[in-house]
């Protein structure tokens, strides 16, 4: 087990409500730099409402989210070091692949002087810089997720479910992306019911089910 | 008085108004469309008020001002329809490093898609109609100073109910009152010139409202924004 | 000074407050009424222009006053829940959405049945009642938003803003419609307007005016506590008042 | 004294419009209460039915 480096993330009994129906409550647990979380759970057990509380789209209805004792909601560094990818991707249908990913590079500003050729490239896309976004498979659609990873710089990986329609070269570059961002002492937080290919000394799990049940 | 927020730092904001640019030069077939909904509206006109010229010529700047009003409201679901569809409105509100500086330059880019060739055809059509030079201008300028305020405000009605089902009625609901200000100085100013009465003080308040919507509109959007993804 | 504030604040001491203060405002606000009803209708001499139907007036002003201050009720509550994510002002929001509008409905009614008997007709584009009818707009249209929007807390939220750019656009749309209506009004119809008050008139306007006031919160009061009660269903407080609710 | 009555009931011949008025304020504010005063009786019911169905729930 790797020393345990300081909490970075820490999610203090957390209450989700949609409409009037309770989702799940008295959630906590918290994640060190260097620790890649699989969000296991049943659907509709709120992995992607947990997923867009911890990106501050949406604020728990209780209890609180901080990054390095900080909360979220008051935490420009915590927006600046996060990317959040929603089970659709958010990439234009009318745009092509290259100018999805220099807008996403260029509105982010992080600084990143990133070639989106090279990326395009490490994800197996090259040939489709020029294509429409919208004349992508699904699993095409969720490289060009994976090549903004790349691309843009982020200590904190929320992903929906990134692997549904990637192939077994796909879900291995994914695992190898990941080991390399905890590696860095990145964080990620993946929804996914598929086995992730992580050293345990780097996974850890939750299980949106087991949580509330007890 | 430039908002510091509102100039996001220049790739950003250039990258925004670009990704605008591109989708509507993709879909450049689709630019027809307000204009000849414009003039469809405008020619229900003479049907409901009869032939009478005289009626019709001084009731043009009604016509035109309306069907401009209606056009541009219909146009406002599309902002950020297909965005919050794929998943980009998520990316724009916790990616932008100034929100409301992006939904300035998308109302921008909405003026640009819209009004803007809207009062191309309304100079088309008042030339063919051939009204009077000063009501042309009065028309044209009037038209120029008080539609970015339906492309500002529009957003953030746009941004309210972006997901709502029946969203474009309830959008229309949520809006009309506060355009109500633009039509009253905008047709206002255009039936002034036509009575060749003083005109100027009309252009002064849709100048000013429209900066007014430059300034405050982009913060209620992204509070839209905040509120309908939360 | 926050502490206290915040005290106050919370959703469950606020319930017991509206709980305990609507009882004796809506009392307060009877006795008013009656006063002024006495005062207005047989005290006060008739206007020697326009006769009885200034009565009209004794309840006009004030439920267009209530328009007014509702929606200002409205904006400031939507600012704070949006600045400050105080729960509460979300309730009181939602709650005074309803009342303001129907104080704007029967400030337009009012003002149409004092109108007629000067001008023939129910409806005329006077600068007042064209106003009160763009607010009465905007009511629907915040009552609307939040009808449409299924999880309530994220309605609340999206009124707040609607309700703060409905605030600031309200001088607007006041001053654009008088300028309108300068322009088309002949001089011959005159504006609805309070006529020159003796003092005999004026105290019964108010009573009144304090009465409609009082009779404002007393409503908001109640309205808020079923906002709240829905808002925080889960919490043990409305568990504890739903328990006695059902032992009673 | 019924004539006093009368003519006070005939409001100088605009008792249509006054009260009309009178009688429309009375039946929006009384309304309003009744309206405000049975949403909360409803909202009490509705939730003590949920609570007691998730008390059942969490029973189970």
């Amino acid at each position: 087990m790797h020393a345990a480096n300081p909490i970075a993330l820490d999610v203090v009994d957390i209450e989700c409500l949609r409409g009037d129906a309770l989702i799940f409550e008295h959630l906590s647990f918290s994640v060190s730099a260097g620790r890649v979380v699989q969000i296991l759970g049943a659907n509709g057990s709120g992995k992607t409402s947990l997923l867009r509380m911890l990106s501050g789209l949406a604020t728990p209805t209780a209890g609180d989210i901080l990054w390095h004792g900080e909360p979220i909601r008051e935490s420009a560094r915590f927006h600046e070091q996060l990317i959040y990818q929603g089970i659709s991707v958010g990439f234009s249908v009318s745009l092509t692949v290259r100018e999805n990913l220099e807008y996403a590079l260029a509105i982010a500003a992080r600084g990143a002087q990133a070639s989106t050729a090279r990326a395009l490239a490490r994800v197996g896309l090259t040939r489709y810089h020029g294509t429409l976004f919208g004349r992508l498979s699904s699993g095409q659609r969720q490289r060009v997720a994976l090549a903004r990873l790349l691309l843009v710089p982020a200590q904190i990986w929320l992903l929906d479910e990134p692997l549904t329609a990637l192939d077994r070269a796909g879900k291995e570059l994914l695992e190898e992306m990941l080991l390399g961002h905890v590696e860095s002492s990145g964080i990620a937080l993946v929804a996914t019911h598929q086995p992730l290919g992580i050293p345990p000394g780097y996974l850890q799990t939750l299980d949106m089910d087991r949580r509330t049940a007890c | 008085m430039l908002n510091p927020a509102l100039v996001a730092p220049r790739p950003a904001s250039f990258a925004i108004l670009r990704r605008e640019m591109l989708r509507l030069y993709r879909r450049r077939g689709q630019l027809i469309q307000p204009p000849l909904f414009f003039v469809l509206v405008a020619v229900l006109f003479p049907f409901a008020i009869g032939g009478d010229e005289h009626l019709l010529r001084a009731l043009a700047p009604a016509t035109v001002w309306i069907s401009v009003l209606l056009a541009t409201t219909l146009s406002l679901e599309d902002i950020f329809r297909s965005d919050q569809e794929d998943g980009s409105l998520e990316q724009l509100v916790l990616m932008a490093k100034s929100l409301p500086g992006a939904c300035a330059l998308k109302a921008l880019a909405h003026w640009l898609s819209t009004p803007a060739p809207l009062i191309a055809m309304a100079a088309l059509m008042s030339s063919v109609h051939d009204l009077e030079a000063d009501t042309r201008s009065a028309l044209l300028i009037s038209l120029v100073l008080g539609t970015p305020v339906f492309s500002l405000v529009g957003t953030i009605g746009s941004a309210l109910t972006v997901g709502v089902r029946g969203g474009a009625l309830l959008l229309a609901l949520l809006i009309l009152p506060l355009y109500i200000p633009v039509l009253i100085f905008g047709a206002g100013a255009v039936r002034n010139a036509t009575l060749s009465t003083a005109t100027g003080s009309e252009y002064f308040f849709l100048a000013g409202l429209s900066v007014l919507a430059a300034t405050l509109a982009p913060f209620a959007t992204a509070a839209g924004l905040r509120a309908r993804l939360s | 000074m926050i502490k206290t504030l915040h005290k106050y604040a919370s959703p469950m001491h606020f319930h017991a407050v509206a709980r305990a203060w609507s009882a004796p405002l809506l009392w307060l606000a009877a006795a008013l009424f009656l006063a002024g009803l006495v005062g207005g209708l047989v005290l006060a001499p008739a206007d020697y222009q326009q006769g009885e139907s200034f009565r009209i007036i004794y309840v006009h002003v004030p439920s267009a006053w209530l328009s007014m201050f509702a929606y200002l009720v409205m904006a400031g509550a939507g600012a704070t829940s949006l600045i400050w994510r105080v729960k509460l002002m979300d309730a009181i929001a939602r709650a005074a959405a309803p009342l303001g509008a129907s104080f704007t409905a029967l400030a337009l009614a009012t003002g149409s049945l004092w109108g007629k008997p000067m001008w023939g007709t129910w409806w005329v584009w006077d600068a007042r009642l064209t106003s009160e009818l763009l607010l009465l707009l905007l009511y629907l249209g915040y009552m609307a938003l939040q009808s449409a929007i299924d999880d309530r807390r994220a309605a609340a939220r999206a009124g707040a803003v609607l309700a703060v750019v409905g605030v600031v656009n309200i001088p607007i749309i006041h001053y654009s419609v008088e300028w309108w209506s300068t322009l088309h009004q002949p001089a011959t119809i005159t504006r609805l307007g309070a006529p020159a008050m003796a003092t005999s008139m004026l105290i019964p306007l108010l009573l009144m005016a304090l009465a409609f006031q009082l009779l404002f919160f007393a409503l908001l009061f109640i309205r808020v506590r079923s906002e709240l009660l829905e808002f925080e269903q889960r919490a043990s407080w409305v568990r504890e008042i739903l328990r006695q609710a059902r032992s009673r | 004294m019924s004539s006093a009555l009368r003519e006070f009931f005939a409001m100088g011949g605009y008792g249509a419009f006054v009260w009309s008025s009178y009688g429309l304020t009375a039946l929006l504010l009384v309304g309003n209460l009744v309206l405000a005063l049975r949403r909360e009786r409803r909202v009490l019911r509705e939730l003590s039915m949920r609570a007691s169905v998730g008390a059942e729930h969490d029973a189970a």
